[in-house]
């Protein structure tokens, strides 16, 4: 699969930083089948780290039954503009991919 | 109202005017609308079925919030970028892309109503390059980057004397009933709009083309007008046409007069 | 902050059968146990032991009634509660109810949202865990068959 | 031009009631009937999913010479083929009726 990078976007308001980002992946459960019947395996997204001027503020872990092409948004404490917030993911297949911004 | 009067109006209302014109046609079908949906406004329709139903209206706005048609637009802006090999490109057909508010046009030298899918392939002709598929990725990506460049332009669509005969083949199309269910389009999204189907809320007519192509998630990928004209001829028992062929070219051309001065807010997300 | 996160992290995962991926500077336990769960209770065992679990409306749990489609279904969990370290989502309908778990760092708001996968109609569930408790809000999703039915 | 085929319709089905134990060539000729009524409704957009599923079934039924269920289905896929042929004859009148005037 061609790995995309993570669209993200960042708004500081007051000292709150929202964070909102969508992860092109299939997401397949493994439990469902193409058009000529074989399962599809399971390929899905199983951790999610995220990191605030490189340090890590959270780490989400996911199951196959979070959708396509998922979407997260997270608020991080004490952010001003100019910061750095990177979003990376790992999934069941070691396949890997991240993005990053700078928050304005 | 009386019961009596209520048959009054109603008959009063479905009497069928002579072949009329477009303007009129489309005036009468708003005023329709003004009436059903008092408090809706006209422009409001060009969000569908969630123009009418505020609980569903609130889960859509979650996706729109940053729907997944994104990577859709991204991927169109790379092809519609892409130059041919002849080293011209879209943009000497499109511009910046922002041009869907041109189509469907009806066409003098071949007689026909042309939509932006047919002049995309024309681009592709011309340049000696090969067709899309109209059942494709590519021109379904190609077409949500174009929408999303044409968000907020006007349909400002002129129907041409010779063009009128195609508009009225729309038109009839949209009225007849068809189908093993025999239901005609105009009983679902015009008697019953804003009414329910099993689940599924029923959106008006006025609106229904400004907002392609669609990112359904029951496709789980973005899809063209045509698909959907599919689905629906399918869910009344009818047999679905070909994407592209002249029945649902009018069939849309009818549809964009009947959205005539509303933007354009496409791509956009869908159940 | 960063060493008082890896030792909570690292007692936890002595507990569960996990998974140890090396990842500089932090050891973390993916909890395989708990998303191969079949049922509420077993994803509740792994992830929260025999700590004591409170019904609370102080999460604001925001899904659906009915869900537009049950592919994708918005879900927010938010809460005000003091010194959450972990927020879950769980489908008691889904096959394995467990969704998705949110380690929430010292530097994070216990505020969330993703979209969900559920097969159908459910109550879904909002776990929010402190260092000694762990707090539950639940709701009613219907999942209806789409189409007109044609 | 269609009236002309609803009525040639009516006479066939006479002839065809009275044959009462189908042959194949019977169910031949009522699977034939059956797609040149469908396919005159398709060419006026009217075609309905069923009737090219009965078609199919039909065909199966006599390929395995199972000429009863065959019958059947022919006569099914041909009612349904004329149904559809005079809803397309029929909305060419009414279709006017149902838009909003002013």
């Amino acid at each position: 699969m061609n790995v995309k990078p993570v669209k993200i976007r960042g708004r500081v308001k007051g000292v709150v930083a929202n964070i909102k980002c969508l992860m092109p992946h299939p997401m397949e459960t493994g439990t469902r089948r193409d058009d000529a019947g074989e399962f599809i395996p399971a390929h899905y997204i199983e951790t999610v780290t995220c990191l605030h001027n490189d340090k890590e503020v959270m780490i989400a872990h996911w199951g196959a039954s979070v959708s396509k092409d998922p979407y997260f948004s997270f608020k991080i404490k004490g952010a001003n503009a100019g910061d750095s917030v990177k979003v990376s993911w790992v999934d069941n297949l070691g396949e890997t991919s991240s993005g990053d911004i700078v928050l304005k | 109202m009386t019961r009596g009067t209520a048959c009054l109006v109603a008959l009063l209302t479905t009497v069928g005017s002579a072949s009329a014109d477009p303007e009129s046609d489309r005036q009468a079908l708003t005023r329709y609308f003004e009436q059903r949906f008092p408090d809706v406004e006209v422009a409001a329709h060009i969000d569908g079925a969630y123009a009418l139903n505020e609980q569903t209206r609130e889960q859509w706005l979650a996706m729109e919030d940053f729907p997944p048609y994104e990577f859709s637009v991204d991927d169109g802006e790379v092809l519609f970028d892409a130059n041919f090999e002849d080293g011209s490109g879209y943009q000497d057909c499109f511009d910046d892309g922002n041009v869907k508010a041109d189509y469907p046009y009806f066409d003098h030298e071949r007689q026909t109503v042309v939509t932006l899918e047919l002049a995309i392939n024309d681009c592709r002709v011309a340049s000696g390059e090969e067709p899309l598929a109209y059942n494709g990725e590519d021109i379904a990506l190609l077409s949500a980057y174009m929408a999303f460049a044409s968000r907020d332009s006007v349909i400002d669509l002129e129907v041409p004397p010779e063009g009128l005969a195609a508009y009225e083949a729309g038109k009839q199309y949209y009225y007849s009933r068809r189908g093993q269910l025999n239901f005609s389009c105009s009983q679902c999204h015009m008697l019953m709009s804003g009414m329910k189907l099993r689940a599924e809320t029923l959106s008006a007519t006025i609106g229904q083309v400004t907002h392609w192509p669609v990112y359904r998630f029951k496709w789980q990928e973005i899809g063209p007008l045509h698909r959907r004209f599919v689905e629906c001829n399918e869910q009344v028992g009818a047999e679905g046409l070909d994407y592209q062929s002249e029945t649902y070219r009018n069939l849309e051309y009818f549809l964009t007069y009947m959205s005539q001065g509303l933007p354009l807010n496409g791509p956009a997300s869908r159940k | 902050m960063n060493t008082n996160f890896s030792r909570r992290w690292f007692v936890k995962s002595l507990a569960a059968v996990a998974v140890i991926v090396s990842f500089p500077g932090v050891v973390f336990a993916r909890a395989k146990g708990a998303f191969n769960a079949g049922k509420t209770n077993d994803v509740v065992d792994v992830l929260f032991g025999d700590l004591p679990i409170e019904e609370s409306t102080e999460i604001t749990f925001k899904l659906p009634d009915i869900a537009e489609n049950g592919a994708v279904v918005p879900a927010t969990v938010a809460t005000e509660i003091e010194g959450v370290t972990q927020i879950a989502i769980v489908i008691d309908e889904n096959p394995n109810p467990l969704s998705a778990v949110f380690d929430i760092g010292e530097m994070s708001l216990a505020d969330v949202s993703t979209r969900i996968k559920i097969g159908k109609s459910s109550v879904a569930r909002a776990y929010v865990k402190t260092s000694d408790k762990v707090f539950m809000n639940s709701r009613e999703v219907k999942v209806t068959i789409g189409g007109c039915g044609g | 031009m269609n009236r002309l085929i609803s009525l040639l319709f009516l006479l066939l089905m006479c002839v065809s009631a009275q044959a009462d134990q189908p042959t194949i060539d019977s169910v031949s000729e009522q699977i034939r009937q059956a797609e040149y009524l469908h396919e005159e409704a398709r060419t006026v957009d009217h075609g309905w999913v069923i009737t090219r599923k009965l078609i199919e079934q039909a065909k199966v039924a006599l390929a395995d010479e199972q000429l009863i269920s065959a019958d059947e289905l022919s006569k099914r896929a041909l009612r349904t083929a004329q149904a559809s042929v005079t809803q397309s004859i029929r909305q060419e009148e009414v279709w006017r009726a149902r838009i909003p005037s002013s």
